[in-house]
């Protein structure tokens, strides 16, 4: 086995890594790049703690080799605030206490994020069929659910 | 509308660690890296009850980037167990020496470079084994020819406790209508997110440091120190941010023991993951639970009586099934008043997981049970359910013989509000049905079989020269909220706001012992030492506010939202960091120290406080192929004082999530000892589409118990969902359903038999 | 009422005195010096708990409360 | 744990054929992958080469017209065909079965030909797209073969892929006219794999007898299985519930469900028979409707 390069864009930051093909993205993010807000809570592709957004669609970044990521633009968790201001959908999580232990946390709210991009104005139900594939062992999913539903009315605007 | 009168409890507070965990920063024991770190994998049994003959490692030792293992030979062998003052339940070898008495205990661990090198030298591992016939069925494992599985147990019985006041048989003769049942509960899995999880770094100083996913920190110093041989004091847990604890997290389990292991023999700092499949395999779980239930009734309804007779499968250790054994004996006769009651549980050794504590400990089996069959009483009598249940139920004052005195009890308007709740709703579609189900649960455990030489809760406040404020607890937040649950606590004693307080905990080295966070303690009993300690740090500001205002003896001061004055002349003050200023400075420039500390004294057997809850949920059925799904919910909910109340609507609402998983999902079925479906493809948990609203009715209550009148939240509701949801299939389908989880096949089987029974009437 | 109950093996005095209190007392216990008592009296401790847990009423700890009151008075007051 | 592997990445579907040529006996193809990985995770599959097609986007595709009917490339992701308004008029079908067929994320990154080619049996898409007689078509550095969807799999996660082949396109006749299909999987949870799952397509005349039928199932047999007695018992007759009912029983004696956790092999049957009456009813009306 020979190792490879990889390129890739991680939060706006260009990154340049030797790896193993065999590496997933789950683990460069969190072991090569050192983000570790992005989870891991199993290997079956069920929970969605490592959901990611790539190229504005969320991924399970458990279930991709870090090398079918070549060349695009990769978001984490990390990358949600700019510069010390929250994003609309963190402040919408801590005003609706949408996270409990918080291991999920980071994964839903990329899935939430990319969501409301393909879909800015959806309706309860649509809501958590778009956050299915993301296990809360803590919350019940309601209030996960309220402070997307909160976003997408524009409660929340970004700076 | 009733006004609160407080600055801070129950306002709209965020949780003091919500920053960290919106943006990724909480760093959980998952995430903890140290230099020169290694990891660690476990070789685990693949028998249900075999003796180990021999372990042999040499070939694993040679693959490039081993750089340890170790086997029970590498430990001193001691049986631990949390029930520390009965030696005979200390039963649990974390790395076992001679015997393994479930697939998936731990028989070696090694620790490499990298955990890929760790996962391939377990495969080197020989061990020799003398396979052992095995039982995995408590009514099994008590026949005179079932194996053993401990010895000196005889019929592998572990544990047995037995409930008993009033006269049984005399009450059951004034009953006019009596009722049997057999039911079986199954298990659950705690399903944390966050997998157990440790990082231990041995020092040549003889010190032990642990990053442990864990819901007790002190309970682990104090274990590990007893199956390490070292002193409570070199050994500091850390544990920041949890993620989820459930009860699976306050006993020793193969990450933290084995990386310690590790760790002490190679002087490296050691970290083990489980994966999800370690997880479900070889944690702990909810108890299965087989339950006879015997009720006698009057004919108006009035409860006359009630035996009951449970066998539950304690797995191959004792745990806290002990507790839980306890506790479901109890709670099964709860809330309501029985003349006469008797319970015998019996925990019975099995070759399976061992089972434990798992939130609601013991009660949800109690309540599924219960509930149903007084729904099915009431139906047998004609009677309404929601009234039966309050003609009997509990009321403020009342005593459980021998066992419990209840000071505050809303569940009277509990039942208003679920009953007006119902009526509302009108005629429903002949799919739906709407369940209802009573339960309540205590706030904190009276006892102490971990035998602590501690108070159970304590605190300290500090008080910085700017007026911000520390505050240490050994209170353990695993997401449930305590850490602002107590700041809110301590800020709102204080006088002061909640940004002004940073609690630290997780931290066994600044942090004072504490029992940690089970058994719904900690807003009562950490809470109380908490409140204690801010009023002692208060009192000794307001001592140099006294002699500084030159008020008239007869004014009282007081600190609101950092001002201090005089209550009846709150128009005149000052700022509070002014006075705390001057207090340092009149104490030598020594800090505000307050200290605070909780232990119940003369509460009864089970605990100081009880809250109370009704479930209602309208449930539709697809009547052809069984499948279940929750549309609507209601709580009425008495948890005393609520402080936090963003926090406990969030606990309610995971509570009900998890109870619901319970009731109708999540399925643990074993082959031959063996988990068939260890991993989240196969074991079903609820998701978003699967939750259905939860509408919460608080009713307030004043718990004298409890800071601020506070009690139990959170915990409890674990307990009535699972049995409301049965009672909602029961009224719309008209089948009595006597295991859980109820699967959509059951229900189609349950119809099948239901229509063959009405035809063979005709 | 009579002389309150003493546990026959360890001389713990039950809550309400009553002799089935005992008894259930030295089921809880289920230690190894209550268990070979039991034993002693001609009974099966276990067969006896079996019992109870198997069969409605309250027989066994009945059988047990009847053997204790009978050597209360050669215990040491 | 993931056993190592050389990393191929074609750029050309030709050269992805030449590599896949070269390397037939010691390789796999991976596209979404997301399936691969975990029995890759589980040392169920181990393999000496990767070949990587997910980024060929001369496969990723959607066409249609009259006369060739649709044309999807192997490379076109599940959301593709979900956002698809070509789909939702034509194969409305389609885009329902792929709403529910897994989490978004996976939706997102997941490929049609990667989950035709896993050969699960309890799939959604096969089962869909037999329904709509649907073709799939296999190109290898020798050629190209186009065969009926149908007799693609071949047993428990086997299909007739050869070696040296790759699924480059699925094929489905022109919409007709008074035709419907309906497809529907009995899970607990929302989006999860099914128990059981059953497509129907119905054809009706002027009348409104059924003309033509097709009746697939899902996770009842080692493959997806066409229940053709259930088929013949509808053709030529009117939508009743006694046909219904002679339909699903017929189907569902053809059906060859397991037994596992999650359900009975009898339980199966039963879902199977409750789901065909109702998506054969379902098509039925809904061709009817259709002018």
């Amino acid at each position: 086995m020979e190792k490879r390069e990889l390129r890739l864009t991680v939060n706006g930051q260009e990154y340049e890594l030797y790896i193993n093909p065999k590496t997933l993205l789950v683990e460069v993010i969190r072991d090569h790049i050192g983000l570790t807000g992005t989870k891991r809570g199993c290997e079956t592709v069920s929970c969605g703690a490592c959901t990611v957004i790539i190229d504005d669609i969320a991924v399970k970044s458990c279930s991709i080799l870090a090398v079918q990521a070549e060349g695009r633009q990769v978001r984490t968790v990390e990358g949600l605030e700019a510069n010390g201001k929250l994003a609309p959908l963190q402040k919408s999580f801590l005003d609706h206490g949408s996270y409990q232990c918080g291991f999920c946390t980071p994964g839903m709210l990329m899935m939430s994020e990319a969501f409301l991009k393909e879909n800015p104005t959806p309706t309860r139900e649509e809501i958590k069929e778009g956050i299915e594939g993301n296990i809360c062992r803590c919350t019940g999913y309601n209030s996960i659910v309220r402070a997307v539903e909160a976003v997408a009315k524009g409660d929340y605007k970004g700076e | 509308m009733t006004i609160n009168k407080y600055s801070v409890i129950n306002t709209h507070v965020h949780n003091v660690d919500g920053i960290a965990k919106v943006t990724g920063r909480a760093t959980y024991t998952f995430d903890v890296k140290l230099p020169g770190m290694l990891y660690g994998k476990i070789l685990r049994s693949p028998h249900p009850h075999a003796k180990i003959l021999n372990i042999d490692y040499s070939k694993a030792l040679q693959l490039p980037g081993v750089i340890g293992v170790v086997t029970g030979k590498d430990t001193l062998g001691v049986k631990q167990g949390i029930w520390r003052r009965f030696q005979d339940l200390c039963d649990e070898q974390m790395l076992t020496v001679e015997k393994v008495r479930y697939i998936g205990e731990p028989v070696a661990a090694v620790a490499a470079l990298t955990e890929e090198i760790a996962e391939q030298a377990l495969d080197l591992i020989d061990v020799e084994y003398e396979v052992l016939p095995s039982v995995f069925e408590p009514l099994d494992a008590i026949k005179k020819e079932a194996p053993e599985i401990h010895e000196g147990f005889e019929r592998n019985i572990n544990v047995t406790r037995h409930i008993e006041w009033g006269d049984v048989e005399a009450a059951f003769e004034e009953a006019d209508y009596i009722r049997e049942d057999w039911f079986k509960c199954g298990g659950q899995a705690h399903m944390c997110m966050e997998t157990r999880a440790a990082v231990s770094s041995y020092t040549p100083d003889g010190k032990l440091t642990v990053y442990h996913s864990t819901q007790a920190p002190y309970y682990m110093q104090t274990l590990l120190a007893g199956v390490l041989g070292l002193k409570e004091g070199n050994i500091r847990v850390i544990s920041h941010y949890v993620g989820g604890g459930f009860g699976g997290k306050f006993e020793l389990d193969g990450a933290i023991f084995c990386s310690a292991v590790l760790s002490m023999k190679l002087y490296r700092p050691v970290k083990i993951v489980f994966t999800r499949e370690e997880e479900f395999i070889a944690t702990k779980r909810r108890t299965p639970m087989s339950y006879y239930v015997r009720t006698g009734v009057k004919k108006d309804g009035t409860f006359c009586a009630r035996e009951a007779k449970v066998f539950t499968n304690g797995g191959a250790y004792t745990g806290m099934g002990a507790t839980a054994l306890y506790l479901t004996g109890f709670f099964h006769s709860f809330p309501y008043r029985w003349t006469g009651y008797r319970y015998d549980g019996y925990r019975v050794y099995t070759n399976t997981l061992p089972s434990s504590a798992m939130r609601g400990f013991g009660a949800p089996q109690a309540m599924w049970c219960s509930e149903q069959q007084i729904e099915w009483i009431a139906a047998d009598l004609g009677l309404d359910p929601i009234e039966m249940r309050r003609k009997n139920a509990h009321y403020p004052g009342y005593e459980v013989p021998g066992q419990a005195s209840i000071a505050s009890c809303g569940i009277d308007q509990c039942f208003d509000v679920i009953q007006k709740w119902v009526k509302d709703k009108g005629k429903l579609p002949g799919n739906r049905a709407i369940g209802i189900s009573a339960a309540g649960f205590m706030s904190g455990g009276i006892f102490n079989w971990f035998d602590t030489p501690y108070s159970f809760s304590s605190a300290v406040v500090t008080i910085n020269y700017d007026g911000t404020v520390e505050l240490y607890v050994g209170a353990q937040d695993i997401g449930q909220g305590s850490n602002t649950t107590l700041a809110i606590i301590c800020a709102e004693t204080l006088g002061v706001k909640i940004g002004d307080i940073k609690v630290h905990s997780g931290d066994t080295e600044h942090c004072p012992a504490d029992l940690g966070a089970w058994g719904s303690r900690q807003t009562l009993m950490a809470g109380n030492a908490v409140k204690m300690a801010a009023e002692d740090a208060k009192k000794q500001l307001l001592e140099i506010a006294y002699a500084q205002s030159g008020f008239n003896i007869v004014y009282d001061l007081d600190i609101k939202n950092r001002w201090v004055h005089a209550i009846d002349r709150p128009e005149r003050g000052y700022d509070y960091a002014e006075l705390v200023q001057k207090a340092i400075r009149g104490k030598e420039g020594q800090r505000i120290v307050g200290r605070g500390y909780y232990t119940p004294h003369r509460k009864g057997m089970i605990s100081p406080a009880y809250s109370y809850m009704l479930q209602g949920v309208e449930v539709e059925i697809d009547k052809e192929t069984g499948k279940i799904k929750l549309v609507d919910s209601l709580t009425a909910h008495d948890c005393g004082q609520p402080i936090n109340r963003l926090g406990l609507m969030g606990q309610l609402e995971g509570a009900f999530s998890m109870a619901a998983g319970y009731g109708y999902l999540e399925y643990m079925p074993y082959e031959d000892g063996k988990l068939m479906n260890p991993n989240l493809v196969d074991y079903k948990v609820i998701r978003a589409t699967e939750m259905p609203e939860v509408s919460v009715a608080e009713i307030d209550t004043y718990e004298p118990e409890g800071p601020y009148g506070a009690k139990e939240a959170g915990e409890g509701l674990t307990n009535p969902t699972a049995a409301a949801i049965s009672n909602a299939i029961f009224h719309a389908l008209g089948v009595q359903m006597k295991e859980c989880p109820i699967r959509p096949e059951m229900i189609v089987n349950a119809l099948k038999e239901k229509e063959t029974k009405e035809r063979e009437k005709k | 009422m009579s002389e309150p109950v003493k546990c026959p093996v360890c001389g713990k005095q039950a809550k309400t005195g009553s002799s089935i209190d005992c008894a259930r007392h030295m089921f809880g216990t289920g230690d190894k010096k209550h268990r070979a008592w039991v034993e002693a009296q001609g009974l099966s401790f276990i067969d006896l708990l079996i019992e109870q847990a198997t069969t409605p009423g309250n027989k066994s700890y009945v059988t047990l409360a009847e053997v204790i009151e009978k050597v209360q008075d050669k215990l040491p007051k | 744990m993931i056993h190592d592997f050389t990393y191929l990445k074609p750029v050309t579907l030709q050269e992805a054929l030449s590599m896949l040529a070269d390397h037939k006996d010691e390789c796999k193809v991976i596209c979404g992958g997301q399936s691969l990985l975990i029995v890759m995770r589980q040392g169920l599959v181990v393999t000496d080469y990767l070949i990587d097609i997910k980024g060929l986007n001369e496969l990723n595709y959607i066409t249609y017209d009259e006369k060739q009917g649709l044309r999807m490339g192997a490379t076109t992701t599940h959301r593709t065909v979900e956002k698809s308004n070509l789909l939702k008029q034509k194969y409305p079908v389609l885009v329902a079965v792929e709403r529910k067929l897994a989490s978004a994320q996976v939706r997102n990154w997941g490929t049609i030909a990667g989950n035709l080619a896993h050969g699960d049996s309890s799939g959604d898409l096969a089962p869909t797209l037999i329904a709509l007689n649907a073709k799939i078509k296999l190109s290898s550095a020798k050629g190209s073969r186009v065969m009926p969807l149908e007799e693609f799999y071949t047993g428990l996660f086997e299909t007739a892929l050869n070696k040296d082949e790759l699924v480059v396109e699925i094929q489905v006749p022109p919409a007709r006219l008074l035709t419907a299909t309906a497809y529907k999987k009995f899970n607990l949870i929302e989006n999860d794999q099914g128990v059981a799952g059953v497509a129907a397509t119905v054809e009706v005349d002027q009348s409104r007898a059924c003309k033509d039928a097709r009746i697939v199932l899902s996770n009842a047999g080692v493959t997806p299985i066409r229940a053709k007695s259930g088929e013949k018992v509808l053709i030529g007759k009117k939508l009743s519930d006694a046909l219904l009912t002679e339909a699903a029983e017929a189907v569902a004696d053809e059906a060859d469900p397991v037994s596992d956790i999650h359900a009975s092999e009898e339980y199966r049957r039963h879902l199977i028979r409750v789901l065909t009456k109702r998506m054969v009813k379902q098509a039925w009306e809904q061709a009817a409707k259709l002018r």
